[in-house]
């Protein structure tokens, strides 16, 4: 941790440097200290607040929602090659389809509205978790699996007791990528399709050229993403104190 | 459960098997749809005028042709670059700990915000797009790289360490195939949002292009335009997906055919 | 060559002669792909009959056990479970696998890994925690319940499953050497025990193992498999007095005569294997 | 299509409005500042939204009950045949060329004397098919240039001046505020921005509903319109009430605000300003052919 | 009780009596969390030696192997191999792992695996094919080279292991349990080939098994582990004339006192230690 904040430090500084020396535009971009002292006025703020709660509330609904998703497709998808090869299409034709393109639909079905974010935000973030436990179901150790079979643990205690751990390791990359995703498509909504939330927020600073709180809200995003990764990462040390990424005696 | 596999090989049974539901739905959405045009839901029949008048004339060349060159070549900086740095951060406590919370903290910039940076280092034009794209697509690779660099067995590297393979060799025969299965899981998703990211690309600085296109259809209400290009850009994806799991199949044979085998039994 | 009764030294055991048939193959081939490896077996064990499987390395013995538990479809022929052509793996059947680091689940503990098993029958919670306790001590791993498998050595994880599949109290237990990672005390202990619970619970056991010793000490019948292509090569009914004993049996002359031949068939078993490649 | 937004609101109940957070919509802002939205009774709301494609769906369904559009954003949807009308002016186009508030620049040593010139330039808009760009392609197309030989940039407007500033983009269009940063920033007016393409005097930003609610809501729409009217006719007289909507509202600092030039807030849509924009369009190949105005403003252009 | 020189039945080893020290442990002490493993194991062998550990399961022979191999860091203590304390695997040195079903790459086939530990000597390619086809005609696996090892059967897997230690030809080769899951017939031609290599090559072998009577055949040395926390209880030499023979030596009166007084060691051993639950 401290390592990692030293380079946070480091990057940071790198940023002042360029904007004191004017390598960096100050009518571009902001320097670090400006941007620094405007997320502190942020957070004085009630509506920073609410914004911030607005973004973070769809984007965490979306991922319970895209979650439970994923997780019965791909129940379905990898117990069944039939289902699996016909769906194969529609799936793989879906994925490269961008969230900013469903903003107009989006508005037009649910308005300008946390439904629309929320929609938006678990068909385009669904994606990449469900990718990741369809991959994962192929990493199951087959040993397991007889051992599962063998003893008859039965339809639901082996997805308990054995599948949700095997796929644990890459359901929770999977996840990490979906949040961070999340975000960003709960902020790029508000963006475009005036929802409430940060992303509204940075748009309003966009138009009255108020840079720093532009910047600010931004940085508040990426804090926000890494605030939620905090929380995976010792999801990740609990859940798979077992697996080699997580035992350092390993080492 | 049993582990399907991709198997691209191809059969007419598994041509009819992944047809089958596709070829379904476009009957059913070309039947309910037809002349029933409204603004937003355009009817089939008119979103595949559009695509033949479009897409099969003058804009494959002037749309499609450029924005699949900066996918292909954004997806494969992307992957290669993801891989590179996952793996040095995989390997190296002291580089995780230093990076880990900056990459948590970019990845979830939405990538239009980084603009400005992007425009500061790369200019104006396809090296921009292609930057984008790198961007916002490296992220899945990168993670899973990492995670599945630190998730190989451990006797497996013990084994690496008592017979003193050196370093390239310990890389490349072990660290990168045990990782493999978790890295084209990444390397899937890379793919998937670099197509996406054509679009946020295009949005910046681009006078063509399918993403441009779409934009801009979308922007002058041209509605089986946008149709159209979103059309064009799941067909890109689904192409690129083939190809894909052709190389994937290949490289991740021994390890679908291992976990296949012992459950299934199959002959 | 299948079910051959070449009955050298004792009676050969053929179908059986008294009880009921528990288990039976009938034909069973197996291939991987273009490679045959079981080549019609074909063989029968009674209710409460300890049989061993002996074959040289690579001979086809975990895939007829596995063909056997239903964990495997074989390409043709059938096994028969009571009667019932097996599909799946039997209610009253368990399996301890060979590869024993990777059969018990990293993430559960020792007890965690026995308790899975135990929860489909109706056991209370503390009967569930009585009986996993039982197991372990009966392996020599008392007090080790909440240790994971990745903490314990090799022979202690196999320990492990084979307490799992005792404390599993299956009508028919499949091992695939199951003692082949613990010392030579500890092996003694575990193969009385394996006699006693089978005595006690009538328990039809079928029992793969490349100690010769081992097999005859333990066994009813010896199946010797031949080399892959596999078949019966002979079954070898073991007619030692019961209880057997460590010292007293092994010293018998008709133990050291079975022995001898075992170990005889499979020498050739295994000087005919070598001549398929691939 | 539209017959979602044919509700009908009733008294107090939420009136919601998508406003693009630009200064030509401040009367909005200032009608709620000085309460006479709820003088009429009518309790408005606003949502920040970022363009008029974005607005539309949302008017159309009823989810919003008015939008903000400039003129070629709102001509564009309405002449594919969604049932929108303009229902109130918002910002006119100046009636002098030194009056206008959005200009396009290039940088301070920049070659370029003429709108011809931009062809094989980068040139940045806001969004695609925005009035920023019809306004630059007609300044090209009249000026004897072909606007598809420009390399057309889309960046938002802040980015834009730091980038002009380093020459990363050759011309760039700018509305106030942006236009006096981009000044201090030393970049120079090439020409102005909707003066020569527009109609003077006229409407280039407006409020508009959907069809089917203003049939069934008469006294709704009139009693709005009639609210923003005499906001539009205070900011008119007072830009200090501008300056403080800016600041309260649109987040911007009040130095920034006071120093901008402030566009002309208008009283009604004329018909004839929409049929020039379309025609303006339809001469740029963005619509099919010019649409008659009248169709497009409710009750075909007579003021309540 | 470290190198304790208790003589019975043959002269124990204690130090190394004659030629140069090859490989040395002192005071090796290693405990996982709170539990204490290893606790001062002290023993050394000579260039050109044959010495098996025996001790009960879970005693912390692996660990053992893996301090000396370098693989693990020891708590406290060290281990000198030719005059260098180890932190790292000396590159003359190799392992054959216990848990064979994990230790081979799954992505590489049988001759890949092999091959890549080939690779940092200065060979050609055919010289390579030619070591690998060798080492794999020697443990029974001749034409198997483009078979992955989760096509191979268990003893199958374990072969390869050893035929990849012994394709590296190394100075030192440590062995943990390597014969575990071969039959019969194959051990044994296993450990005459191992006597075979290790004499043409003057290797120094580290020998971990629980089949007494393989540690008494094979070895010039053996060692003898308490159950954990472990310490080394006795060295016995193994005077048997070389080259051993599976029958004419196994029928020496010497054997069978060696192989009885093993057996008593390590039955006691395995008594201590089942006091030590946790
Ligand atoms: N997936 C596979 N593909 C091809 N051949 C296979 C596969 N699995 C097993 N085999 C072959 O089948 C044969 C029998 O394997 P099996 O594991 O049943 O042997 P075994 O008798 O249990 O041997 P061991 O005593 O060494 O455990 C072996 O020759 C092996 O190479
Ligand atoms: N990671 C760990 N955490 C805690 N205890 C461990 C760990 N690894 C091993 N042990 C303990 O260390 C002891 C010795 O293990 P080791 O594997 O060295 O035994 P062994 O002598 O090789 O046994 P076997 O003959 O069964 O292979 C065991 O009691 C085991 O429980
Ligand atoms: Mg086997
Ligand atoms: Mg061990």
């Amino acid at each position: 941790m401290g390592l990692g904040v030293l380079a946070v430090l480091i990057v940071l500084a790198g940023w002042q440097l360029l904007s004191v020396t004017g390598v960096l535009n100050e009518q571009a971009v902001p320097s670090a200290v400006q941007v620094a002292a405007a997320m502190l006025t942020l957070l004085g703020t009630s509506t920073f607040w609410a914004s911030m709660w607005a973004t973070l509330a769809s984007a965490l609904a979306g991922l319970a929602i895209l979650t439970g998703i994923a997780v019965v497709i791909a129940a379905l998808v990898t117990r069944s090659k039939f289902l699996y090869e016909s769906t194969w299409f529609i799936f793989e034709f879906l994925k490269p389809i961008p969230p900013i393109a469903l903003i107009p639909l989006g508005l037009l079905l649910w308005g300008p509205s946390p439904t629309m974010k929320i929609t938006l935000i678990t068909f385009g973030a669904l994606w990449p978790l469900l990718t990741q436990l369809i991959y994962a179901s192929r990493a199951i150790d087959g040993v397991s699996l007889d051992v599962a079979r063998s003893y008859r643990l039965g339809l639901a205690r082996t997805a308990r007791y054995v599948v949700l751990p095997s796929v644990l390791p890459y359901a929770l990359t999977g996840l990490r990528i979906s949040a961070s995703i999340a975000i960003i498509i709960s902020v790029v909504t508000e963006m475009v399709g005036g929802a409430a939330g940060i992303g509204q927020d940075i748009i309003v600073a966009q138009s009255a050229n108020d840079l720093p709180t532009m910047y600010g809200l931004i940085m508040m995003t990426g804090i926000l993403g890494l605030l939620i990764n905090v929380i995976f990462a010792l999801a990740s040390r609990s859940l798979l104190f077992w697996h080699p990424s997580q035992r350092e005696d390993l080492r | 459960m049993s582990a399907p596999l991709s198997a691209p090989r191809f059969s007419w049974r598994l041509l009819l098997l992944r047809s089958w539901l596709p070829i379904m739905l476009v009957l059913v959405w070309w039947f309910v749809s037809d002349g029933r045009d409204s603004l937003y839901f355009p009817s089939l029949r008119t979103i595949t005028e559009t695509l033949t008048t479009d897409w099969l004339g003058p804009a494959f060349g002037s749309a499609f042709v450029p924005s699949a060159t900066n996918f292909v070549v954004g997806f494969l900086i992307a992957g290669i670059a993801g891989i590179i740095l996952g793996t040095a951060i995989g390997l190296s406590p002291v580089l995780r700990a230093m990076t880990e919370p900056l990459i948590q903290f970019v990845r979830s910039i939405p990538p239009p915000a980084l603009l400005p940076f992007v425009l500061l280092i790369f200019g104006i034009g396809p090296t921009m797009s292609i930057a984008i794209i790198v961007i916002g697509a490296i992220w899945p690779t990168l993670l899973n790289t990492i995670d599945g660099v630190r998730g190989i067995d451990g006797q497996l590297l013990d084994v690496s360490r008592s017979y003193r393979l050196n370093f390239w060799r310990r890389l490349w025969y072990v660290v990168l195939p045990g990782a493999s299965p978790q890295i084209f899981a990444g390397l899937r998703i890379t793919l998937q949002m670099s197509i996406i990211l054509i679009v946020v690309s295009e949005m910046v600085a681009a006078t063509r292009g399918i993403g441009y296109y779409l934009l801009n259809s979308q922007q002058t209400f041209a509605v089986p335009q946008t149709w159209a290009s979103t059309i064009v850009l799941g067909i890109l994806g689904y192409i690129a997906n083939l190809v894909f799991s052709v190389v994937e199949h290949r490289v991740l044979r021994w390890h679908n055919e291992r976990n296949a085998l012992t459950t299934k039994g199959s002959s | 060559m299948t079910s051959s009764a070449t009955s050298v030294p004792s009676t050969a055991a053929g179908p059986p002669e008294d009880g009921t048939v528990m288990l039976k193959t009938r034909d069973l081939h197996k291939s991987y792909g273009q490679v045959d490896v079981l080549a019609g077996v074909d063989f029968a064990a009674r209710a409460g009959e300890f049989v061993c499987v002996v074959g040289p390395s690579g001979a086809g013995k975990t895939t007829l056990l596995k063909c056997i538990s239903g964990l495997m479809r074989p390409t043709s022929g059938e096994v028969v479970f009571e009667g019932v052509p097996v599909t799946e793996p039997p209610a009253k059947l368990a399996v301890v696998l060979q590869d024993y680091s990777r059969s018990l689940m990293p993430w559960l503990t020792v007890g965690g890994n026995i308790d899975l098993v135990l929860r489909a029958k109706s056991l209370s919670r503390t009967e569930r925690v009585a009986v996993i306790a039982e197991a372990l001590t009966a392996v020599g791993l008392e007090g080790r319940e909440d240790m994971y498998p990745w903490q314990m050595s090799g022979g202690m994880q196999q320990r492990v499953s084979i307490a799992r599949g005792l404390a599993y109290q299956p009508d028919v237990l499949l091992m695939d050497e199951p003692f082949a990672a613990v010392d030579a005390q500890t092996r003694i202990d575990l193969e009385d025990l394996l006699l006693a619970v089978q005595a006690r619970y009538d328990m039809t056991v079928l029992f793969v193992t490349h100690d010769i010793d081992e097999a005859v000490y333990l066994a009813d019948r010896v199946i010797v498999l031949s080399g892959a292509p596999t078949t019966v090569t002979e079954e070898i009914a073991v007619q030692l007095p019961a209880p057997r004993d460590q010292v007293s049996t092994k010293t018998l002359p008709e133990y050291g005569q079975i022995r001898a031949h075992v170990f005889g068939l499979i020498r050739d078993a295994k000087a005919t294997s070598r001549t398929t490649p691939k | 299509v539209g017959q979602g937004s044919a509700i009908t609101i009733g008294k107090g109940d939420p009136i919601k409005v998508g406003v693009i957070p630009v200064v030509d919509y401040a009367p909005v802002y200032i009608a709620i500042e000085r309460g006479y939205f709820s003088d009429e009774g009518l309790n408005v709301q606003t949502q920040v939204m970022q363009n008029a494609a974005a607005i539309a769906p949302g008017v159309i369904n009823g989810q919003l009950q008015f939008g903000t559009a400039a003129t070629t954003a709102f001509i564009a949807p309405a002449a594919k045949g969604l049932p929108l009308v303009a229902v109130a002016d918002q910002a006119d186009v100046a009636v002098d060329e030194a009056a206008d508030p959005a200009a396009v620049l290039v940088g301070a040593d920049s070659a370029i004397t003429r709108p011809k010139e931009l062809e094989g330039k980068t040139v940045a808009t806001n969004a695609l098919g925005s009035i920023a760009y019809v306004s630059m392609a007609a300044l090209v197309k009249g000026d004897g240039g072909d606007p598809s030989k420009v390399s057309w940039v889309a960046m938002p407007f802040p980015d834009m001046v730091g980038a002009l500033a380093e020459g990363r983009i050759d011309a760039a269009f700018a509305n106030e505020p942006f236009t006096t940063l981009h000044q201090q920033a030393g970049a120079v007016v090439l020409s102005p921005g909707l003066f020569p393409v527009f109609t003077p005097g006229e409407s280039y930003a407006l409020v508009f509903s959907a069809k089917p609610f203003v049939e069934k809501n008469p006294e709704i729409v009139e009693a709005f319109v009639s609210a923003l009217a005499k906001a539009s006719e205070l900011a008119r007289t007072d830009p200090q009430v501008v300056v403080d909507v800016l600041v309260k509202y649109g987040g911007m600092k009040p130095e920034v605000a006071a120093a901008m030039k402030q566009p002309t807030f208008g009283d009604n849509v004329d018909p004839a300003a929409l049929t020039q924009a379309s025609e303006v369009m339809a001469d740029l190949g963005m619509l099919p052919g010019p649409v008659d105005g009248t169709t497009l403003v409710m009750d075909g252009g007579e003021t309540p």
